[in-house]
């Protein structure tokens, strides 16, 4: 197959894949996509390697969140950054399939009372915030609609020192980095619950109408029927059945 | 400081012979405009020059016609227009009506090349406005190098003599915000000098020196106009005025009231408002 | 002595004053080039032409270049731009033009202090009292500081650093204040760089002129000098006002204040276009031209008025 | 007549020019708070005093507030400030030093061309000739667009633009030549106001000096106005060379341009404190610092060459 | 215009005596300086004042002594250091040597209120130093408004009571930068009148004006001297400072050679730079 997508390829002989810097973990390790550790690093060197590129054919190059959906020639084959499909985004660019079901998940201090209140009506007392551009804070506001508009951080670094500082109640973020937030990031801090899922998923991007697109939407079917999708996320996201489920 | 006194070529008749031009030329413009020989007659020559600042007229038609060599003084009480009209000469101030001829050529024409007529010009202005951001030798050498395209060494030699014969050589490579008043105004006279234009036209040009030096301006003053230099100098120094001109005018609220040779203006004046200018100097023992 | 009609021969005989005589006939003529920088009809038709080509280079640039249509989808989709301007809630969709009214908030007030704080270490650093030497040294270490640290840096000192500080009373504000805060801190500095510049244009003679009168420092500081100062540096001026305008997007970096670029950010993101950030330029334009016509206006009046006529060179 | 010691009577009496007399003796000696604005020495003990406990307020702030030890942590690690510097691959860190030389690179070539464009603008903006009329708007115009839309949009539109355009010679530059012409655009649009101001600072007469030298307009330009314009507006232009520098980082936006600030933040994000970023900003001021004092220092002697001594006041 | 000439109260004997006061505050100087009386006799009183600009010595040790209601011309070369002098008085630069002081109190000390002594005296500068910001009905009243306190209706009254005076007041809402030469330096003029100053520092008051308007101004200064005012006035003009003055000082490079009434200085001066200084002016019937 690699004949096929030969011509459509940004460099000839490579598979150009970009993301942003940081990289945050457990997507990644280390801010270095290059080691092949990290969820998303790991499905990228397995979809090219189903494509026909070995480890070293695969490069990473640093695309900001703006910067990937600007019209115009993209400087990478595609971009694995935990981006939402959504109908608006895709009439700009293309997306893969999922290759993660995305569920959002909640993240407070310790201390909190968010941890023990709850409610749907709780949820819209709270201070909220969150990085910019993540489909969480769209969930903020179209699902827990808060009263007090929440914040919205550069980075998701800036979010979390915002929630060391007492500067937000709450933080919303994916399953699995709330999880690395909690667990090592912010010691003080707990994964309150996950909320059911609302068929969000994290698709790769990619030029508008590229070609290339149908032959890694089979290569990611494939890696979902031999399991290794499944085996990555054990390895690097962990399963987290023992995640309370809150109801917005 | 050669020659005593010089008698204007034109002698007495002179006044006369500058009115018949004046009609001559209403009569056929064209014809003479391309004559040179008869552009060589007249060097400066006013027809009509009026001008405004918004509703107020301060020139009010002036004709003035200035054969070469010639020395005139325009005198008349402040606020009178002369220092306008001098900056009118010099393409200054554009005119609102009438014509500016120099050497029988329309400078107040379209088309004219206003750095060109300028070139052969020299204004010193009454509050000097020299550049202080250059030395004084700066100031008076930009003209030559940047202008006439004179060598910078040939320009400072002999911008240094100017300088040596009006007592400033030890002041050349001062800044004018240092100077004194008089140094000012005579780095003002060099500066314009410099460029040895055809015309200069000097707006009271002795008022911050004392007397000595203007006698020494005096002198170059008559040196340059026996070498072909013509004048006109705005003054309220009826002495001066008196010994040097070849001719003084009386401007009074833009019009120029009266003209003639200084003896004939400052002791037998025609009209009555010169008659009470001059009579009140004359009362007070200032002529 | 000879007249000299022409510029060939030596340049001033030594010692001597002589003077040039009539210059040969046309030689005041235009040299087709005309008397003024480009000057002359046909310039005129140049200038006119050349304008209009280029403007209609850049217009047709954004209508006939290949990729064109995609950039005019990405940044003027109007329908979009409409949603970003209003915003959706139910989308997530925040409002550019609520934004606005935040960032506008947030200049009025920082532009007060601003003023008062940049003529405050400006007026320090002219002083030339010995005794006031430390003052002077803290306005120069100031201006110094402040204007070489970038702004976001000192917004995130301020506002990230004040609350991890735990001071009562200082830990405890708003991002909103402490975003105007660190703009105040920084933009003093700039201003008060351009009042010096203003302060310095002014004559010596002027201040001579004012303290004879009997006036003290500060008096003739007031009603001779910075009149005049602040008239000349009125352009550059309006530039800090236009940047601190649209610096006051950077306060949303604190995460609390969504302005009009945070607001237009988010919908960009959240749409995958760029139209958000075309409707927030857009704004913002509306707000500073006004202003930049209106200062214009001042200073051409206020010269006029000073000297009415008078004006035929440049 | 008499003869007035005092100021208490009718201030000038009606078409007579009263002169005053002697002022009571004693009327000149100082009020105790001196002659000059807080002149005397008392207030030199205070202005030194109150600067000192300022600074050491300033200081005790950062050392003894409960929070001081985290903040500390956070901004001035030392350990990582090294690190930051000098970057570490092997940790994803980059070098913020490094960084810089790409700034220096982006700031120098872009400032050479900001100044040449600046000056075109701010003469065109300054022509009266009616001939030149449409170039003067386009200046007009250029400037209201480019001052008022943001720095990162200009960035945004050709870096993320041009590309999209599919144009040759135009789609194919690489980022960092995208980066320089959007802050030559947007700049030039700043300088050529400061430029303007101080073309406006310089008096008439001094333009009609020149020109009666016979001296085209553009060279009293060039020989009288700007050299007097530009002394003046030394501070403004130096705030924009200043903030140029630091908006140089915002090319990074681009993707491809790993400048100072830019490897800064991946630093910081990756390490969790913001350490690199007071590495970049200390960068930073190593570079202005050493630039302010230059030019303070230029003006200072420009000023003592054109007006030594004379100066008891101001 | 009241007095035809104003005889100095202390007549010939005048020069004498303040020689011998100079030689009295020399011997004692606390006594003086507290005693009112004593400092009436003296207006101004410069001790060996000396002023330099760098290495250049401009003043070199200037002693002058002048009483009330006096006029001092002070006539020299151009650069010879009169401006110089007159601002050193007005504290305007800082002496390096010396001591002047004001009716008897010294505003050279340390801790003088300079804002309070300058309130009493007025200069008019050989530049004028107009505000170009202000029209000229502004510029005269922001001393009366801003220091004297005077309401603003009332200072605009009296201002407009002088402009009309000195023939501006036409000229009363321009800005200065739209004035002819002569206008300016009257508003110049009637800015420091309108202060009402005890001493008056006058720097070539005239050189801008016709001969009608320095007549006018000798009034003026005769009808001040009358009224009780000091004045220093630098000239170029002999002729106004032989009108005016009381006493004429020659200056020459920064000291003063020679200084007596008028009469004295100009028909029998005794030194001899002074000799030949006068001696060319009157050759050039300039006298
Ligand atoms: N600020 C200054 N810096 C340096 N030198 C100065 C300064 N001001 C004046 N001078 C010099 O001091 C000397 C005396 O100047 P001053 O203005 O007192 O002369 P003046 O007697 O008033 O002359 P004039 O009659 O020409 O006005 C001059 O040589 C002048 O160059
Ligand atoms: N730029 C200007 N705008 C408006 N009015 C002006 C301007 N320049 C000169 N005037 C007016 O024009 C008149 C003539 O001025 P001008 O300077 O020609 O007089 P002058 O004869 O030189 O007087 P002086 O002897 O006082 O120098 C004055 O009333 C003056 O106020
Ligand atoms: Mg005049
Ligand atoms: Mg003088």
């Amino acid at each position: 197959s690699y004949a096929a997508i030969a011509p459509h390829l940004y460099k000839v002989g490579v598979l150009t894949v970009a993301t942003d810097s940081p990289a945050y973990e457990p997507w990644f390790d280390n801010n270095t996509p290059s080691n092949g550790k990290g969820y998303e690093s790991a499905v990228a060197y397995a979809v090219g390697k189903q494509l026909g590129f070995s480890k070293s054919q695969v490069k990473w190059t640093v695309e900001p969140f703006d910067a990937s959906f600007a019209p115009g020639p993209k400087k990478f084959d595609f971009d694995v950054n935990e981006i939402s499909y959504t109908p608006e985004r895709a009439t700009v660019v293309s997306f893969s399939v999922s290759y993660y079901d995305v569920q959002q998940a909640l993240i407070a201090l310790k201390n909190s009372r968010i941890v023990k209140h709850h409610t749907p009506a709780d949820l819209r007392t709270y201070v909220y915030g969150d990085q910019i551009g993540s489909t969480s804070l769209a969930f903020i506001n179209t699902e827990l609609r808060p009263t007090h508009q929440p914040s919205v951080f550069n980075t998701l670094n800036d979010a979390k020192s915002a929630l060391q500082d007492g500067r937000i109640q709450a933080l919303v973020a994916d399953t699995p980095t709330a999880q690395y937030i909690s667990s090592s990031e912010i010691p003080k801090s707990v994964l309150v619950g996950q909320f059911p899922s609302t068929g969000e998923h994290y698709g790769l991007l990619f030029a508008k109408n590229d070609p290339l697109v149908a032959c890694v939407n089979k290569a990611i079917a494939a890696l979902k029927v031999n399991g290794s999708l499944a085996k990555f996320q054990k390895e690097y996201l962990g399963i987290y059945t023992s995640v309370p489920t809150i109801k917005p | 400081m050669s020659e005593p006194d010089v008698t204007p070529d034109l002698g007495g008749a002179q006044l006369g012979d500058t009115a018949q031009l004046v009609d001559a030329a209403k009569l056929d413009d064209g014809a003479q405009n391309g004559d040179p020989a008869f552009a060589s007659q007249e060097a400066v020559r006013l027809e009509d020059v009026h001008k405004s600042f918004g509703d107020l007229e301060v020139l009010r038609g002036i004709d003035l016609s200035v054969a070469p060599h010639q020395v005139i003084c325009l005198i008349g009480a402040s606020g009178s227009g002369k220092s306008t009209l001098l900056r009118c000469v010099n393409l200054l101030e554009s005119v609102n009506r009438g014509r500016i001829l120099l050497w029988g050529q329309d400078v107040t024409a379209p088309g004219v090349d206003e750095n060109a007529v300028r070139r052969h010009i020299g204004i010193v202005f009454q509050s000097f406005n020299l550049f202080p951001h250059m030395t004084v030798l700066r100031n008076i050498t930009l003209g030559p190098t940047r202008v006439l395209g004179v060598p910078r060494d040939e320009a400072e030699e002999a911008g240094r003599a100017l300088l040596v014969r009006f007592g400033l050589s030890e002041k050349q490579d001062d800044y004018p915000d240092r100077l004194s008043g008089g140094q000012q105004q005579r780095v003002a006279i060099v500066r314009a000098l410099a460029m040895q234009p055809g015309i200069m036209l000097l707006d009271e040009v002795t008022s911050a020196l004392d007397p000595e030096l203007v006698s020494e301006v005096l002198g170059v003053i008559r040196e340059l106009a026996a070498a072909g230099m013509t004048m006109l100098i705005a003054t309220h120094e009826m002495g001066f005025a008196r010994d040097i001109a070849d001719r003084v005018c009386f401007l009074d609220e833009g019009v120029i009231l009266e003209q003639g040779p200084p003896g004939q203006v400052f002791t037998a004046p025609g009209n009555s408002r010169t008659q009470q200018f001059l009579r009140r100097i004359v009362d007070a023992g200032r002529l | 002595m000879p007249v000299r009609g022409s510029r060939e021969g030596a340049y001033l005989d030594e010692q001597t004053l002589l003077a040039a005589g009539a210059p040969p006939p046309g030689s005041f003529e235009g040299n087709g080039r005309g008397s003024h920088l480009l000057g002359g009809q046909r310039a005129a038709a140049v200038s006119t032409v050349s304008t209009v080509v280029f403007i209609g280079a850049v217009i047709a640039l954004f209508v006939f270049a290949p990729g064109a249509a995609a950039v005019r989808h990405t940044f003027f989709n109007p329908q979009q731009m409409k949603q970003a301007f209003l915003g959706d809630p139910s989308k997530g969709l925040y409002s550019v033009g609520k934004g606005l009214i935040l960032n506008i908030e947030m200049f009025l007030i920082a532009e007060v202090l601003i003023l008062f704080c940049a003529l405050v270490i400006a007026v320090l650093r002219q002083l030339r009292n010995p005794v006031l030497f430390p003052f002077r040294m803290l306005a120069v270490v100031y201006t110094d500081v402040f204007r070489g640290v970038p702004l976001i840096i000192v917004i995130y000192g301020i506002g990230f650093g004040a609350p991890a500080l735990y001071i009562r009373g200082i830990s405890t504000q708003s991002d909103f204040v402490y975003g105007i805060a660190a703009l105040v801190l920084s933009y003093s500095a700039y201003v008060a760089e351009v009042y010096r510049a203003g302060i310095n244009s002014v004559h010596q003679s002027q201040v001579a002129a004012a303290r004879s009168l009997g006036l003290s420092q500060w008096k003739s500081l007031r009603f001779v000098v910075l009149p005049q100062a602040v008239r000349t540096v009125i352009p550059p001026l309006l530039n800090d006002f236009i940047s601190l305008q649209k610096d006051t997007a950077l306060v949303s970096t604190l995460g609390a204040v969504i302005e009009a670029n945070r607001a237009a950010q988010i919908d960009s993101s959240t749409l995958f276009v760029y139209s958000s950030y075309t409707v927030a330029a857009l704004l913002f334009l509306c707000l500073t031209i006004p202003l930049a016509r209106f200062t214009d206006r001042l200073i051409a009046r206020d010269v006029s008025r000073r000297l009415a006529g008078g004006r035929a060179v440049r």
